[in-house]
């Protein structure tokens, strides 16, 4: 791994690709064509997805969503360095579109989410993803609870943790980062800095001179990187899962993006952003920009592209069909508050069974079972 | 006017009448909330008096507490109740108790205003009634206006109120609610409760959004089961108006108690005890709770039978009014 | 042995029998706990399973999501109860939900160990009384031991539930109650009272200190005024063991709940609320609550009054003895 | 002001007196003589109240004491630096009994804390001394209030905020600062980094290089300063209130020092500190190291010593008599909790008054009073 975290600096942006996508700029990461080609249809799926979620919400048969759109390189990029079998990821709630290399069901368990079904918080083991985290930052301690948790089982995992600019504002993650240059625990804190905290710009949510210099306060490196680069993603990613699983501690990313979108679909950033600066960013596609890559090296074509969109849009009707067609009993928030209820929620739950005529016994059912 | 309109209006005459009044949080000025409660505050009083400030309701609250100490009226806004969380220490442990911690010396007239409550299909945290937990931090006032006259009527009273108050406003009814406001200065007092209905076989007691749960309740009960129900809308649930739910129980000598929280420990609970204890020899029927259940606040898809509906309410009040008679 | 003895003979028992038990917080290695409650694991256990964490609550208890996610019981300290406000929203929003947000995928077996109560003239924030608030968070269960042997029966039930516990350790009790504790395996389930004292005139309800002052008051009841009182000690507040409660009221027909928080929205609202549903008519009068006042927890010179103590429970037992009779 | 903040180095400990006291090491503050005669003063009062608390307290008649013996040369020298008229003070617990530079109020006021009186939270006004905190970090979000207050006024104040190196790792103090730099408030953040939390030592708390480093994170500087020298400390608060007061926001600054004492008269450093660490600091003293360069100076002397000594000792006893003769209504906890109580606590209160046979009507009695 060329990539030398502790010397990169905060100040400057680590990237591989040129802005138009033409040109290498640094050493391109270390991995096999066929996972940067995967990188860019899992880009280009949860491009798809987005506009499906819009789309579903508008018509009221989803619930709010926070379109990914322009962000897509640095999920995509950063679950491509990762290892689904020993790493965990914890989401904000931007993220799970674009986290199809932790498997099939993470795109499903979040279509059930997006349909306000309790299962949505349910991405099945062995996926190791955390449910859609709504309280921001809150997060960002238990990715160090998980981290510190493979150290003591001696497995060689790390936990990466997506959080905002805001979020990045919370005492949690000051608190989790500080314990975690204590513990020196394999954590990689990754901020998406996309600009904005619904209409909060960057200079609103903090002084300091970049959000990876924010890890001078807790001893470990920080480091800045084209968020828009999904090569540069892979590159940074990489190096610190390397850093982290080698004893050598966390690091915290700052993935420099846009929000090309509104904050989710009960926003109008017309209130509050000037139009220029999303023109400003709109030649700066990280979809595009990583196409004209592989194009460039015969890895990717307008075939491959138009194949890979119908491929998205099966896989994302499929998964939606499936969360349309998963019915819920009723009652079924009184599932898996605790593993065994209290008597007074068993009461509870019989006196409101009987109001809905439903057999008293409610089984042995879960939140994801199909009614009473 | 709807209720959010009402905020907004109020937050507009009260800045108006004093320079001391500042209102920040998060998203509250150039956004103008994200339920527009503090829209046109940026343009009319400038960016010094309103704040988008960084994402951390710790210190949205914490600089309340010094802001009040030298003589500000901060008027921070949880953009949702269940992020209040996040700035419990701050609420519970300084915010209430910067006067008892000072012996008097400093007061904090600060009015923490957050909207709560279910129905409207939102993410997690988003719908939490907490309502009972901020009342178990003595130093603190909570106040909760159910219809948009008392939203203008409270808010002002609360901002002008020596002391911190928790103004949780009804989520679903920001644009559901709407009633008529008075345009001019219109104070409602804490600590006096409401005789939103009058009635004579039961009494409906809520607050927040409940209480159009309560007088939906009330108008089937007359028109289907010939029962008088009164509704008392609490308003406030500190200071409590102990001596309106004792009067409206002596009258009806039956009572149902409605409101969104979990039932154990929730207020509804001390809305029982107090009966009992102050209204004991005048109960034909033990008093009923309507609440949500001891769940988390579910999701979207589970929501319909969480939150009391008004069959509910008057299930309950025929129970209640079928018994001991 | 006493209380403290007994919590600390238990973490060393609960940690030999499984090592995926972790003791962390601040000041629980080297120093082993400010109260010594933890002393000796850290020689015994070593120093990846006994950690002092830096000075953040919010940190202890979100790190004890992760670690129990990942298969680990953690057993964080908060060093004063007052101070888990700075970890609320990891409390009530994360630690309490982890299994309902992933439902049913996670589980969250954690004890978090918190001394608190008055009695001691602490500095500020370490009295207060705070159980109604952790059992207004759906998902947590609420313990508070009175006893030693019941401390060592309740934090070996609590380790060993899969679903989170404030285990709540009376401060005052750690040095002052003592009494015999079972040396080997010795669980107490969680949702069962313990009917400390039986009695036919009156049943006085408490949990954790205030159990030793109804015991107290109780005696006294009999030998200077003849009354036969049953002293309920809740032991767990969720799962509340209302059966128990029924039982009892229904014997007696009348009832004192004696607590230390603030009177208003207290747990001991709850407690008369139930009676109030389960067993109204069986009461004979209304029952009484003797608690904290409606303000903080007092400074040192202030204490003495604030606390219940047994002459209130009396007097408070032969007023509602003295009703309705 | 010749100390300039943004090169002053986190890594390196800004000093001026060689650790003996013998020498200049660098430039002095820009101070009177008589100015410093007084921090003197104020420390070897702050040493002669520190026993007599610590007495009071093992005799029974105080409560729970936390020493502030070593770090005297961090609270007076920063307080020396202070403009009273203008400046807000917010003490962590160990700091008043050095800041009598606000006022002999300090002191009596501090004597009532220790006392258990509700009065000991009340330093009358004008005295700019918030009450003591006992929740970690709680106040440093109030020194941000007051100073954001403050510039609102067009006041030419700063509040300077004392915390511990412990404290540091609460989320409120990331918050605050953080806001403190998008606001530039003029905030001092001033982190007594003492060695120990309880018995916490600094490699558990942080990894940070230094606590001063952790202003990276919010955007102004960060110094570290040898908080037992008391004229290091004099330069760096007088630069960093010089600064702040013309508009250029907030300073972090890390007062290195050593707790010579337990951490209260409830603990004992045996159970966790090597006796060699505590050995390691004491010929560091701070009074004497200002007293060896007073005496080389003229400025102080045996005579002044033991004068110092006995004045301050007057000074404690007729603050603690005041505070032992003064009473307290046993329902006196219902005042001030509201400026008017709810309804619930006039029954309360006419009920407990009652109970303790005292005439039902509470007057208007405050906590200060003396007895129903
Ligand atoms: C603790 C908390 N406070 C407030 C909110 C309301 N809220 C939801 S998203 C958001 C902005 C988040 O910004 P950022 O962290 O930058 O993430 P982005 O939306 O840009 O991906 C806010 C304030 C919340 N969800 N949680
Ligand atoms: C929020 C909070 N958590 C825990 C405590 C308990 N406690 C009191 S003092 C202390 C150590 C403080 O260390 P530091 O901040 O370095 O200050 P020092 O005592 O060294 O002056 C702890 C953990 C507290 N008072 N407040
Ligand atoms: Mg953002
Ligand atoms: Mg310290």
């Amino acid at each position: 791994m060329s990539l030398d975290l502790e010397l990169a600096a905060a100040e400057t942006v680590y990237r591989v690709l040129s802005e138009d996508g033409s040109a290498l700029v640094a050493e391109p990461p270390d991995v096999r064509d066929d996972d940067v080609v995967a990188v860019m249809a899992e880009m280009v799926k949860a491009r798809v997805a987005n506009g499906r979620f819009f789309s579903l919400q508008r018509q009221g048969r989803a619930g709010t969503y926070a379109p990914i759109e322009g962000q897509e390189a640095v999920v995509a990029g950063a679950a491509a360095a990762l290892d689904p079998a020993h790493d965990w990821v914890l989401p904000q709630y931007r993220e799970p579109v674009a986290l199809g290399r932790f498997g099939p069901e993470v795109l499903r368990t979040y279509a059930l989410y997006q349909r306000g079904h309790p299962a949505g918080g349910h991405f099945p083991a062995p996926v190791r993803v955390f449910p859609v985290q709504i309280s921001l930052a809150a997060q960002i301690p238990h990715a160090l609870g998980l981290a510190w948790a493979m150290r003591l089982k001696g497995e060689p995992g790390v936990a990466c943790v997506f959080f905002g600019d805001g979020a990045s504002s919370e005492g949690d993650f000051y608190e989790a980062a500080n314990f975690a240059g204590v513990l020196g625990a394999p954590v990689l804190f990754l901020c998406v800095n996309n600009g904005w905290a619904i209409s909060t710009p960057l200079h609103s949510q903090t002084a300091a001179t970049s959000f990876a210099a924010k890890a001078a306060a807790f001893g470990f490196p920080g480091v800045r990187v084209d968020g828009n680069d999904a090569l540069a993603m892979i590159s940074v990613v990489a190096a610190a899962r390397e850093r982290a699983v080698t004893g050598g501690g966390p690091t915290l990313i700052e993935a420099v993006t846009f929000r090309m979108g509104p904050h989710t679909t009960a926003d109008d950033p017309k209130r509050y952003q000037a139009p220029e600066e999303r023109a400003g960013w709109e030649g700066r596609d990280p979809i595009l920009r990583l196409r004209r890559h592989l194009e460039g090296r015969g890895l990717w074509s307008a075939e491959r592209q138009a194949e890979a969109e119908a491929l998205a849009a099966a896989e994302i009707d499929a998964a939606w069909d499936r969360a349309e067609a998963m019915t819920v009993s009723p009652d079924a928030f009184f599932d898996h508050v605790y593993a065994e209820p209290t008597p007074r929620m068993v009461t509870q739950r019989a006196e409101l069974r009987a109001r809905l005529g439903l057999d008293p016994d409610p089984g042995t059912g879960t939140g994801t079972g199909t009614g009473a | 006017m709807t209720l959010v309109e009402a905020i907004n209006h109020t937050l507009h005459q009260e800045m108006e009448r004093d320079g001391k009044v500042l209102v920040f949080g998060q998203d509250v000025a150039r956004n103008g909330g994200v339920f527009r409660a503090t829209d046109g505050l940026l343009d009319r009083f400038g960016g010094r008096r309103v704040v988008d400030t960084p994402l951390a309701e710790g210190v949205i609250i914490g600089t309340a507490v010094g802001l009040a100490a030298e003589g500000f009226v901060p008027v921070p806004e949880i953009q949702f109740l269940g992020f209040a969380w996040q700035a419990f220490h701050q609420i519970a442990g300084q915010l209430a108790r910067l006067r008892y911690r000072s012996d008097g010396r400093f007061g904090c007239p600060v009015t923490v205003r957050a909207p709560f409550g279910g129905g409207v299909r939102t993410p997690e945290l988003h719908s939490e009634a907490l309502e009972a937990q901020f009342v178990q931090c003595p130093g603190l006032k909570v106040v909760l206006p159910a219809s948009a006259a008392d939203a203008k009527g409270l808010l002002a009273s609360a901002i002008r109120d020596p002391d911190p108050v928790m103004f949780l406003e009804p989520l679903k009814g920001y644009r559901l609610v709407k009633d008529d406001v008075p345009e001019g200065e219109h104070l409602v007092p804490l600590g006096k409760a409401n005789a939103v209905r009058t009635g004579d076989d039961v009494t409906l007691i809520a607050w927040s959004a409940q209480v159009e749960v309560a007088r939906k309740a009330a108008a089937v009960l007359a028109a289907e089961h010939g029962v008088s129900a009164g509704v008392l809308d609490l308003r406030t649930l500190v200071p409590l108006d102990i001596e309106a739910i004792v009067a409206a129980v002596e009258h009806t000598g039956r009572a149902v108690v409605v409101s969104e929280a979990p039932q154990s420990a929730g207020f509804a609970a001390e809305v029982v005890a107090t009966i009992c204890e102050e209204a004991f020899y005048s109960l034909e029927a033990p008093v009923a709770r309507v609440g949500g259940y001891d769940v988390p606040y579910p999701v979207g898809m589970l929501e319909e039978h969480y939150v009391p509906d008004a069959a509910r309410v008057v299930a309950a009040a025929l129970r209640v009014c079928g018994e001991g008679a």
